[in-house]
Order: C-alpha cells, then structure tokens, then sequence
C-alpha cells in the first residue's frame, strides 16, 4: 500500500471525490490557483476548472455562509477556513445556521457541506494560526466534528465527511501535513463518523488524545512502556459524533485515564470526556483523571511554543503519576 | 497642495428614488406600468391579506394567543412588488422576517407562518415545492445564503433567481458587505432587496449610517443599485423585474433600496412612541402604499368599495381559517426538540431523545 | 433596604459608575433615545448625553471591536450585544483581540472594558436570542466571565466589572430582569469577582449553577427539602475566574453533586465543573456527578421551550438519584 | 420599462490614481510637493532602511534565524508617504503587518520588530510614548480598533488622528465595512489607508471584488474616498495630508486606497511564481517607488552616490545593530506565556504558572 503524508491524503480524497461527485466544489482562500496555502488542494483546479474550485474573496463569513447556499441549493461544498483560528470570523454562520439548517426548516433543506480548516501549532505559524479552538464548536446541535490523526483516517473521514448529509467541521492537524506519514490505500474508501480509534492497546493507563495529539499519547506510551508501564492510547477521530462505547470501554480496561489536547485546560474538550466518564464509567474509575493540556493563556507567538504544547514526557509524567495513585 | 481632492464624495451617493405611482394614484408623467392591471389587483389583493393579518396576529397576541411579531404594516408595496416579479416556480425568496406577502406569494401556507410565530417548530417548516428559506431572525445572515443559493443554482444549469430581503439595520453587518462582494465577483443571479423602512427598532436610519443612500454602496461592489419609492408598488416592481431580468441572463446582481417607512412598532414588544416623532409617522401615514394602489385600480375601474368589501370578506376567511388550521395542527411535544437536527444522529443524542420521550 | 429587580439594579449600577467615572461610556444598539430593548439604560442617554450613550449601528463586530479602542484611548467602554445569541457575530473581536490586548501588548495596552449581553429563555423570545452560550466563551484566556443570579450581586458585579481592569463577559439572564427582585443597598458597593456564593446551605447534595439557573436550584432544593432531602446551592457568580475553593469545599460537605445550566449536556461549562471537581476533589465524591441540562439540540422556539430548560423537577429528581445513590 | 436605469452604475467607482511623481522622477505638469526636500530625503532613508532590512531579514529566515514575515517590499511608497503626513507624538498607527516605515517614524524600536519575528512574546510590547498599536495577523480586526481608538480620543479632547493600514485582501472582511460604517456616523478622526498591492496572499485584486476601485466604498459610507498612485511618495503624502487635516479638523474619516504592488512574496513561506504573472511583475519592478525618489532627489541636488552609500552603510549599521539587540534580548522562557495576560490573575491561572516555572 502506497505511504501517503497527511496532506496527500487531503488531496487524494478531494480527487477521488470531485471525479465521483460532480456535485462537489472546493472553495476558499488560495485553494485554486495556488493550491492552497499547505497545498492540500494542489491540482484541483486544473483538473476540474475555475467554476468548481474557486479561489474565494478573504471573508470568512461568507464563505462558510455562501457553502450553506450553495448546499441548499443541491451542490456538495468542500469550503476551506485557511486556518481554525479564522473560523471565529465565520462562527455565527457556522452554529446557528450552518448546524441548524435541517432543523430551522424542519428537514425541507439541509447542509451537506464540509469545512475543512488546519489547526494547531509547533510549526512556527504566526498568531492565531495555531489556535486550538475545536471545543468552542462543540456545543453547536447538528454539526459533527472530525479529529483525524492518521493519513489514512484523514482520506477515509474527509470522503465520509463529504458524503454525510450533515454538515462536518473537518479540523486537520497542521503539523500533521507531512509529518504525519502511513499507509493510504489508493481507490475509494471511508472510516465512519463516531468511531473512535484504538491506536495501541494497554492495560494499565488510557491516554485519550485526538489529532497531532494522538502521535504525542503515542511516543508518551513508548516512554511509559521503557518504564514498565502498558498505555491504552485511544484516538477520538471525532468530537461528535463521540463515541462514547468506546471511551467506557477504555476506561473499563485500564481503570485509570489521562486525556491530553492542545487547547488551554478550562473547556477545553478534555472536560467533556471527562464529564462522560464520570456520567458513564465512574465506578470503573482507579484515580482521578489527569489532563495533560495547555495553560489557561492564549496560544504564544513561536519562540515559547515548545513550552504551551503538551509533549510526550508532560503526558507520560501525568500517565504514571496516573497509574501511581493509590486511593 | 489643494489639488488632489478625493475622487469619490459623500454626495455621490445621493440619489432621487424612482416612482412611477405618485402618491396620489396618477402615473408620473410619461411612465407606463410595468404590470397589467390583473397583476395589480393581485397585488392589491395580496398587500390587503397581509394588512388583515397584521391586524388580526397584533389583536390575538395583545390576548396572548400569538408571539412576538412584526408587522409588514406601511411596506406592503414594497414586498409584493419585488416579489411580484418573481416567477414562484424556478425563483428563490430568502427573507428577513418582514416579508409575509412574498412569501405567501410563493406559495408558503400561511398557517406555516402562524405556526412559526405560536412558537411551533413545525413552522419552520417550508413545504416541498415552496421555494423559500426558512425566516430569518439573526439579521443579515440569510444574506450569504442567498448568494451562495443562487450561486449554487446557476451553477446546476438553472436560470433561477434569488431575491434576499434584509432591513436598513441588517444593511451594517459584515455579512451583508460579504455577501455583496462575493455575489459582484461570482455573478451569482441574485436581487438584493434592501428594505429601508427608517427604522431599526429604536435606530433611525440617520443613525445607521452617514451613505447618502445604501444602494450606492452598489458601486463598491461592481454592480449596479437602484433607490426606489418603496411605498409605489409600479417603481418596486419596475426596478426588480429588471433586475431579475439582468440576474437571469447571467449579467449578475443589483442592490435595490427601498425607501419607506415601518408605520407600526418594530414588533409586538416594542413601544415605539419613545423614539417616533408623531409628525415623520402622520407623514407616512399619508403616504400608505395601499392607498396608493386603490386609488390607481379605483382610476382606472378596477377597484370599488363592493370588491374592497368582498376581497376583505374573503381575506378575513383566509386569515380565520390559516389560524384555525394552525390551532388545529398537533399538539407540540417534546420531540419537537429533536426533530430533524441530524440525518444521522449521533448516539448520544438519540439517547437523550429516548429520554426524553420516557419524561414527557 | 429597597426591593429592586434585576434590571433595575444594573441600571443603578450603570448610573452610579457613569455619575462616578467620566471615562465611562455605554454604546449599543438601542440603549440610547430607547433605553435599551429591556430599559436597562433607560434615562442614561437623557442624564449623561448622546457622546456618553451611543446608539450603534447593527453590528456586534464593530460595537466589539469598538469598544476595545475606546479602551485603548483611556475610556471605560460598557458595551451592550442585545443578546448574547449574536456574541457569535463579535466572537472574532472578543476572544482573540480584546482578551488578549494586554498580554500581545506586553501589558502596554489594556481592555478595561465590559460586554453586556441577556440570555436564557421561557420569556418567549424568538430564536438566537435565547441561546445559552457562556461555555464557548470560556476559552478565551484573558477575558472575565461574570453570571449574576441577583439583582444584588448583578449590581455589585456589575460596578466591579466595569472597575476592572481586565475585560469582562457579563451575561444577563433575561428571564430574571423582572423576575428575579431582592434588597440591594442604594449606593456603591462591589462584589468581588471570582468569588462564589452559597444560595442556601445544606449538607445532602450540592447543586452547582449560575444565572438564572440558581433560582431552579432553590426551587428545587424546596422540592428536595419536602423529601427531607437537605441541598447546598452554590451559585458560582463568574465562571472565570472560577472559584475552585468554593466549589471542592461544597463537595467536601455533600460527597454527592448536581450541576445544572441552561445550555445543552455536551461540552456545557457543567463538564468543566466536572473536570474540575475530578482534579480537585474525586476523593470527596460519594457518587457520580449529574449534569441537568437542556438536550444537545438548539434553543427551540418558544412553543417547546419549557421542555428544553431544565426545571426544578427535573434538578430534584437528578438529585434525589445522587443522593440515593450507593457506590 | 427600461426607464428606470438603476442610478448607480459599476463604472461610477472608477478613478484614475492620483500621481504627483511621475516615474521618471519628475513632478506631474503643475504639481507642487508637499514634503520639502529634507522630508522626501529622510522619507527616503527611511524606505531604504526597511529595504535593507526586508533583505537581511529574508535572508536571516532562509538560514532559520527568523521567522516567517512579510516584506514591504514595492510598497514603501505607500507606507512612508503616508505615516509622513502624521505628527507622530499625538497620532496614531494601528497596523496589519506590512507597515514597517510607518512603525519606525513612530519610534517603535526596530528591535521590537525583530523580536515578534522572531518569536518573542517581547516582541508585541509598545514602548510606553510609541502611538502605535501592535502588529495584527488577523486580517481586519485592527480597523474597528482604530475607529474606536481615535473616537476615544477625540471623545477625551485630543485633536489625534489614527491611521489604520490593512490590505485588498483585508477590506472584502465584514469587520472593514462594520468600521468604516461606524466611523462615517461618529465622524471619527481616523484615515483608512487601503494598500492595495494587488494581492492577498494568490489571489489577486480582480478576484478579491468586482468593484472597479476598493476608494469608491466610501461614498457608501458618507465620507470621502481617494484613488492615489501608491508607488508616489508625493501623491501618497499630500492625500494623506489632506485627510489628517480633515480628520483633525473634526470633519470625519477618508478611505484611502494606494495602487500599489507587492513585488516580493507573500511572505516567506510564499512560493510566487505559482502565481505572479511575469510580465506584470516586471513592469512593476519598473515602477519600484524608491528609484523614484531617488531620480526626484538627485534631480534636486539632494542624492547621489556618495549619499546612498553612505546612507546605505547607515542602514546595515542600524540593521546589524537591531538584530544585535534582539540576539542580546534575554532568551524565550516559559513564564512568557502568562506574563501581562491578566492585570489580575485568576487563582487557578496563576497556580498553572507557578507549576509551570517549576517544571522550565
Ligand atoms: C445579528 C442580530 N443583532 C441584533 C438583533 C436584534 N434585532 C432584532 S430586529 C432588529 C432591528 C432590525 O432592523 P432592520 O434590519 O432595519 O429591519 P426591520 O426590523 O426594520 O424590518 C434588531 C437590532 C438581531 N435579531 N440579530
Ligand atoms: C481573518 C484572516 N483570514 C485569513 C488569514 C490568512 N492570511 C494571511 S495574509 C492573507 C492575505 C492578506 O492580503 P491583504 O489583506 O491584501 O494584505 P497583503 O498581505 O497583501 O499586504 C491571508 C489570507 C488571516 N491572517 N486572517
Ligand atoms: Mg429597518
Ligand atoms: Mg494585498
């Protein structure tokens, strides 16, 4: 099977499906002619012309708010935010209209339409670039939110994605574009919305993560495993669809649970793991739940990056403190 | 050092709103109507329904029977006049929350509207065939929308044209300027319909904005804007059925202006004798769009006090029997909540959905 | 002491600071010539004058972004979003530039400014304008959150927010401005920020709520007081800064609680509190946390709505299970 | 029915910039500057210094000693010409990023500039005295920032007047037509500088609006709108002279808009050739604004080789120099990530940075 990074992977899934579904159009800041600014969309235009894949004005709200018309009016929008952290601009099109569409006309219309946007740091971005702000969109009824953390997932998801009748954020890790490599299968294929991924299986502490996040939990269990320690890592993919079997799951395996992300602590989405866990696995729990987050401050200019982003030691450390307590 | 004053002046913008049905129901001089009398008197017919159903729902929510509502009271002209150039069957209206005339002229059940406005979920609801977006109540979002709507049409083969309408107020939000700016670039097939009823609740139009006229901000975005004297039901339609001709034949988008004046409060909850000067009101009183049209039909033999009686018989059934259907429609329950949310729902929220059915 | 409803206290406040402080300005839409949609401005613009309450075009952004350069110039902004539902349409200007003006300044700059904005429903509002959207605004480090449930402490709360240095998110609840009456003092006083309070004391269960929510809660602790159930209220006043201290010691004292909000289950700031009770105090917990919550679906229209907020009953009945419940 | 012609038309926002220096170096047939000759020499310097800056920068950032950034390359014209017409110890400059001319007239140290790029939380920091605000990534914010800035300040009795600089691709952003709306109503004393350089990163202008000038946006928002060569220093300066005048004046804001270009890329992550035209690229390099000045100067007596080259050692002095002082700047530590967030911190942040200086 062909190794793809990340990006490629994008770039394979948009093909496949632009070929396969005329009506998908990719719109959005430098996605035409440049390709887009990481290259995900690299060579759409040329194949598929001017008219469905459209270099977009630099207005955010518009384009999450043209994507909904679009939708509406029988297309399938692949719309691209050129970064999370300009998805505040567009967020009052994207939570109540864009989730809301089907349920506002009462199943008449609806929005199939997927936006896709990079977050997350360590790449040297400048500010705003980075932020880690997927928990923010959570709390917005009938959006879905897709997490991947492997190429191939990010292939499988994003053509399930665009395929789903439902609107989907579709939140790619920045860094992941070439660092994060694995084997892609060239035709067509999708990974379900809502399921999550066990990355490695362990028994003795579950580091649940998701995106970039999930290589970090990774190299975190390698760390854990020179000290003896087996780490459960289990890979969300999605933030809603959550699936929750999974969590219980895990939780019911190892007993004892470290959730890390890249966003500040407070809200961030490892509190809502933690408030399912404690709705539906309280009694499978050892410990607390450590949270291997950043801190409660915005995401820093690049110089001090290296100190916001969790690492692998930080969620290692918390892992054993984790497995170490004895009630 | 004087000499290089800017190209572009505040009064640039001023312009004369077009008419074409003087106030006192003669034609302006050389104009000819663009709509036949049939299409008039539909018209009028229409705007009459709207106006007994402003007055019933104002009546019936005063006894706490319907919600909080606004009038189209003093903008009837200009609703059904833009819409009245529509063709209901391949054209769009993507509305505010103002626009009752158009949308029952595309053929939205006004017991659709009834329910929404009872606070039924089901009135969301746009039937199949009814081509209309749900209202909007977040202002100016439903602009992008349109865009991207009849972007997408055109883009299907379709010669389907979208009408927006937004008020003066929504006219400041970024997503107007948005949608204005991609619609320019795109070519998307789409009447901006802005209806400039001097208000926003409290804000007088003086205050919105320091533009001569909010059409001319037309120019900034590479395509042409019209002002037009919204209570004269001729102007409005004149200058939208252009527009919509220009939108079909694929030479894009026109803001149209509406000049007119919301003659009731901003909506049930609102007490405008705090901010409207009662002279400004009684002037636009006088200049009530319905009036107008009667005059004009009555001129021209059209129009009597019998079918004013009879047409206001039958308005006042239709009203009746859209609020009895809608006290008939069932009863709302909590799976209303629900409903519709997801294609596919994620298990959690189904789970709560089961809950919820148990509680209730 | 006089009785006044919570509208009128923050009215007071406005006048008070406004009488006290020339620096201060209040801008909206409508809070001038009408005084405001809800009168809490009412007679400012005819006391302090059309420069010091600005009636202000329809747009969230630029009242926002606005007022962040009227901070800047040396004023004291207090800046209304008619309702906290179209906060979305500021969320670009709240979260990433008047939160973090300080600290991307390097403290040169500051944002002493306050946003008010009424939420919450059964006041049969129409859409949006109910929306319950505290949470999403909780990550947005450097901003203030404040969530008063009385009119005394919306007045005290008030004046300390706009005392502040710090910018703050000050959420009304509509519902309360008429509802909700009690004594508060006719001159200057301040409530700290940070600082929660106990609505009632008891020692079964503690219900954790803010706004609006806490009069459910009372209610509820009545119904619970009829099973011989005895509930400790805690009102959490600001959920930034968070007041940690309160919150572990009302666990300690119950063993068993109960959050309730207004805003859907996932990712509510209830799965903060949560979280938060997990680092801080697992140990104390005698049986799992329950969230009372509307449905993760949109604030419905208002013929539905008395089934998506949470009532009273249903905050009992979750509490009784708490209580009840036998690890 | 084709009386109604709309009254604003696509070509109404035409203009022809406004020139003084022609490209030869010569003024325009009956021009006269509006900078003295000492002023258009230190503007000069001043250009020539971000040059030589822009290419040690880049260069330092091609050997990983700086950061990602973008060169005001081509555009200095537009940014020196400008900041030159403001009294720097009472005006104001709220930046996007591509300012640098502007920010050093103000006396930011360049040192400043340095560290943000290079990744120093120190970097953001306004010396007490600059009027100047911080750098802005996120395109537009900055221009809803001015308007109140300078609202502010008038409100407090100060006659300052504050430029806002942001791009073509900046003004399709809602929050631009939310400011300039506001700033027409409250007659702010603030100067839009619209650099439109021809880009936005790969798209470029023709797709970023339909309108035929981004100046004539102005006329929508009741203030004045001027179309100037944005690669003549004189023209740049005497327009924008003008609208400080007004604005100090308390005659209310003006959207400037300089046809400039950005010759280099985007920034130095940018790969250009994907997209820049050849051809257009170099008739513009043909037109690069400091050659003008120079030939306008050394016109007048005021250059020549010797001056640039001393000057230009100047320069690589000065440059060396505020690299030296940012390498010297004590190093990056964790404490910067908390450090100026609250002026009163919440308990539970101030206990993360206390677990935090324990484990850095
Ligand atoms: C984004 C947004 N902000 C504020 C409101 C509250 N609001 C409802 S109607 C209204 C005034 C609308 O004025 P205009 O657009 O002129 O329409 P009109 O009511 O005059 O028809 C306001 C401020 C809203 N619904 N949406
Ligand atoms: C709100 C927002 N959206 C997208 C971006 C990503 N981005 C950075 S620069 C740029 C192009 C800016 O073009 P323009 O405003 O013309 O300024 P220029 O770079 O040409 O000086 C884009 C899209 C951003 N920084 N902010
Ligand atoms: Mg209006
Ligand atoms: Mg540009």
């Amino acid at each position: 099977m062909p190794v793809m990074t990340m990006v490629e992977a994008i770039r394979d899934a948009l093909f496949l499906e632009m070929e396969r579904d005329e009506r998908v159009m990719v719109i959005g800041q430098d996605v035409g002619r440049l390709g887009g600014v990481f290259r995900a969309t690299d060579g759409l235009q040329e194949k598929f012309g001017e008219d469905r894949v459209v270099d977009m004005p630099l207005a955010e709200a518009v384009i999450a708010g043209s994507a909904l018309g679009l939708a509406v009016s029988g297309m399938r929008p692949v719309a691209e935010i050129q970064f999370l952290g300009f998805g505040h601009q567009a967020f009052h099109q994207i939570g109540p209209h864009i989730a809301r569409m089907r349920y506002r006309s009462q199943g008449r219309f609806a929005a199939p339409l997927t936006i896709r946007a990079p977050f997350g740091g360590l790449v040297r971005t400048p500010e705003h670039h980075c932020d880690a702000i997927e928990a923010q969109f959570v709390q917005c009824p009938g959006l879905k939110i897709v997490m991947p953390a492997t190429a191939y997932d990010a292939k499988g998801l994003l053509l399930a994605s665009i395929r789903d009748d439902d609107p989907v954020l579709f939140c790619e890790p920045l860094r992941g574009y070439r660092l994060i490599k694995d084997e892609v299968p060239a035709g067509d294929y999708t990974v379900e919305l809502g399921k999550a991924r066990v990355a490695r299986e362990g028994d003795d502490v579950t580091i649940i993560a998701w995106s970039a996040m999930v290589k970090t939990a990774e190299q975190a269990a390698d760390l854990l495993a020179e000290q003896g320690v087996s780490a459960h890592v289990l890979d969300l993919r999605c933030l809603v669809p959550l699936d929750v079997e999974a969590i219980v799951e895990a939780v019911e395996r190892t007993g004892r649970v470290v959730v890390a992300h890249e966003a500040p602590l407070t809200a961030g989405f490892g509190a809502e793991v933690i408030a399912t866990i404690n709705d539906e696995a309280f009694y499978a729990l050892e410990a607390p739940i450590r949270r291997v987050t950043a801190p409660d401050t915005p995401y820093p200019l690049a110089g001090v990056e290296d100190f916001y982003v969790p690492n692998a030691e930080r969620i290692a450390a918390a892992a054993l403190d984790v497995v170490r307590t004895v009630a | 050092m004087v000499t290089l004053e800017p190209q572009f002046s505040p009064t640039d913008g001023a312009a004369e709103p077009y008419t074409v049905l003087l106030p006192d129901g003669t034609l302006r001089d050389g104009a000819t109507p663009s709509m036949s009398d049939d299409e008039v008197v539909e018209a009028l017919r229409l705007m009459l329904l709207t106006r007994t159903f402003d007055d019933k729902a104002f009546r019936m929510q005063r006894q706490g029977r319907f919600g909080t509502f606004s009038q189209v009271r003093g903008q009837e002209a200009a609703v059904t006049g833009s819409a009245a150039a529509l063709d209901p069957r391949r054209d769009w209206v993507v509305p505010q929350y103002r626009e009752l005339p158009a949308l029952l002229r595309q053929g939205l059940p006004l017991k659709q509207f009834i329910l929404y406005f009872t606070g039924n979920p089901a009135g969301g609801g746009v039937p199949e065939g009814v081509n209309c977006l749900p209202l909007n109540i977040a202002l100016a979002a439903q602009v992008p929308h349109a865009v991207g709507l009849g972007w997408g049409l055109r883009q299907q083969g379709s010669d389907a044209v979208v009408i927006t309408y937004f008020g003066d107020g929504a006219s400041s939000e970024g997503d107007v300027h948005e949608a204005l700016n991609l619609a320019g670039i795109v070519k998307a097939p789409v009447v901006f319909f802005l209806s400039n009823n001097g208000w926003a609740i409290s804000t007088p139009r003086s205050k919105q904005s320091a533009a001569r006229t909010l059409a001319s901000r037309a120019i900034g975005y590479g395509m042409p804007g019209v002002v037009v004297d919204g209570n004269d039901l001729l102007a409005v339609h004149e200058v939208t059925a252009q527009a919509v001709r220009r939108a079909r034949a694929g030479e894009g988008p026109t803001l149209i202006e509406a000049i007119t004046y919301r003659t009731g409060p901003h909506n049930t909850a609102d007490d405008p004798t705090r901010y409207v000067n009662d002279e400004e009101l009684k002037h636009w009183q006088q200049l009530d769009p319905i009036d107008r049209v009667r005059r004009y039909l009555t001129a021209r033999g059209r129009w009597n006090e019998e079918i004013e009686a009879e047409v206001d018989a039958q308005n006042k059934a239709i009203v009746d029997e859209a609020f009895a259907e809608a006290a008939a429609h069932p009863a709302v329950h909590a799976d209303q909540l629900f409903a519709h949310l997801y294609h596919q729902f994620p298990s959690r929220v189904s789970r709560q959905r089961a809950e919820f059915a148990a509680h209730s």
